[in-house]
């Protein structure tokens, strides 16, 4: 294995989180972005191809060793730890958040029908979403967005892959 | 009551008034386009009322919809707009139209719900306590503002600091305007009152930048001269070397 | 890949520490000792003739992936090019200062309850604060605010943007 590539690999194991290309091109200077996307690649198919225990999937705008998908129930087991899991009520005013970034709370408010306010501070605690700023209308509400740990979470590379609303499509919004 | 506990399970299961409302019209197989408002209002108000005679702690809004339901009702039983009148809209319509998109995002909710979630479907390392920190500091946590008010609001509140605890959009303008200030005193010698005000812009910032002065004065920050009554007003850097 | 190695290969990946073959046992149930130490056996040969960043290794009566002890000098940089993260001191130390600024370091003190010293110095070497100024009273205490660097780390166009205790009250608690 090119050295390069076998210094990728050890960075993405010791990080416990998605490392970029950027992060790696810090490290090594000498190599350009191109070889170390390739190198990236390469060990992306390698594990892909292995079927092994663990794959390493681009993820929130950087690149992750995971567990394969199919294997959850048996390292559940292992670890002994029961997943924590959101709410309904968060999980929806999390969907208003990803999809309708930035907004204000008043509108997710609207959208569900009931007060947001208990989810919106379980999710902030949560670091799902983030507070992103105010909106400039009068009193200057703050505005709502997801975080880069959202996407880590829900293994997404960035909000574009986010699954398509299709009822909204016939609301014409 | 075997019915009311019938009703108390599933009332928990309901997001809100536009939940209950989706499940009926799917108990019922209704067009969401066309809905028989007088059955479903009843159903609605029969659900309402079982959670009243619970006790349960029902949220204000499920009144709200209770009553756009009832006004819904009964201006479908006014007579339709005669022929040659312009259309009237359908009672119904702004009902549907949020309906729809209450149901757009709960479904959106589900399909997250289905993505591959880290910590329940697959794992990460569990990276060791000083794998890769360099020593020094132990805890390290991501920025955000959200911490950061947090960890404010826990400082002050939970050490019993109530003297503190005012915190407004005001106090924040006036900080941003006197390290604009600073600033600028740290690139030139003096500036001149005129100077502050007339780059201030508009009627707000005129004030800020005058609380500023003041506050800065105060703070003993800057030292503010005027060499003849109604001449000009001078600031100086009153640390300035 | 047989299933049970890839369940084995996952563990020890999530694991941070070494398991031992009693401990996949557990998990593993119906698989038999001897099956179990071969594929870990097997996956120590697959990773030994990689030759990539990672290696398995036995240590202390278990299994344990680490990273190639030749790459140690790169993981050392890598670590040191870690992403803006503050310990718990400095993120108190930083949010007095936002909210309280200009602020002396006495009064810092005096709210947080311990010396600000060392999480200052931190602050002022991240760019986060700066000296906005000195008092002009004996002893001419500095004064501290938060720098231009602070606005853009957090995303925010000004001050006003940083939501008020008011607003987070209204979220619950």
């Amino acid at each position: 294995m090119e050295q390069y590539k076998a210094i990728i690999e050890a960075m993405l194991f010791v990080s416990g989180t998605p490392v970029t290309i950027k992060r790696m091109k810090e490290v090594l200077e000498e190599t350009g972005d191109m070889d170390i996307r390739s190198a990236v690649d390469e060990l992306m198919r390698e594990y892909g191809e292995r079927k092994g225990g663990v794959r390493l999937v681009e993820v929130a705008g950087g690149f992750q060793f995971r567990t394969d998908e199919t294997l959850a129930s048996w390292l559940k087991k292992f670890a002994g730890v029961k997943p924590a899991t959101l709410s309904q009520a968060a999980m929806e005013t999390l969907a208003v958040v990803a999809y309708r970034q930035p907004i204000m709370k008043s509108e997710i408010d609207r959208i569900r029908g009931v007060d947001a306010s208990t989810s919106l501070r379980s999710l902030l605690e949560r670091n799902l979403i983030r507070i992103v700023g105010r909106k400039d209308v009068p009193g200057r509400p703050i505005l709502y967005g997801t975080s880069r740990h959202f996407l880590e979470v829900f293994s997404l590379r960035d909000l574009t892959e986010l699954p398509t609303l299709e009822e909204l499509k016939e609301l014409g919004e | 009551m075997a019915e009311s506990v019938d009703y108390a399970v599933k009332l928990n299961v309901f997001e809100g008034p536009l939940d209950l409302l989706l499940f009926l019209i799917k108990k019922n197989e209704i067009d969401i386009y066309d809905i028989p408002i007088a059955l479903i209002t009843e159903q609605y108000m029969a659900y309402v009322e079982a959670m009243k005679s619970l006790n349960l702690d029902m949220a204000g809004e499920y009144l709200v919809l209770a009553s756009t339901l009832v006004h819904i009702k009964s201006k479908m039983l006014l007579p339709p707009a005669e022929e040659g009148e312009e259309q009237e809209e359908d009672p119904r319509d702004e009902l549907v139209r949020q309906l729809l998109e209450y149901k757009a995002y709960k479904e959106a909710a589900l399909n997250l719900g289905m993505l591959h979630l880290l910590g329940r479907d697959v794992f990460g390392r569990d990276v060791p306590h000083g794998e890769i920190t360099d020593g020094g500091e132990t805890e390290f946590r991501e920025i955000g503002i959200f911490e950061l008010v947090e960890v404010f609001r826990k400082l002050i509140v939970d050490r019993g600091h109530d003297e503190l605890m005012e915190i407004d959009v005001e106090k924040m303008s006036l900080a941003d305007r006197i390290s604009e200030i600073m600033d600028e005193l740290n690139e030139k010698k003096f500036l001149t009152f005129e100077d502050l005000m007339g780059e201030a812009g508009g009627r707000t910032r005129v004030i800020y930048t005058f609380l500023a002065v003041l506050e800065l004065m105060k703070l003993r920050l800057v030292r503010v001269y005027q060499s003849v009554p109604y001449g000009t007003i001078r600031l100086f850097a009153a640390a300035g070397e």
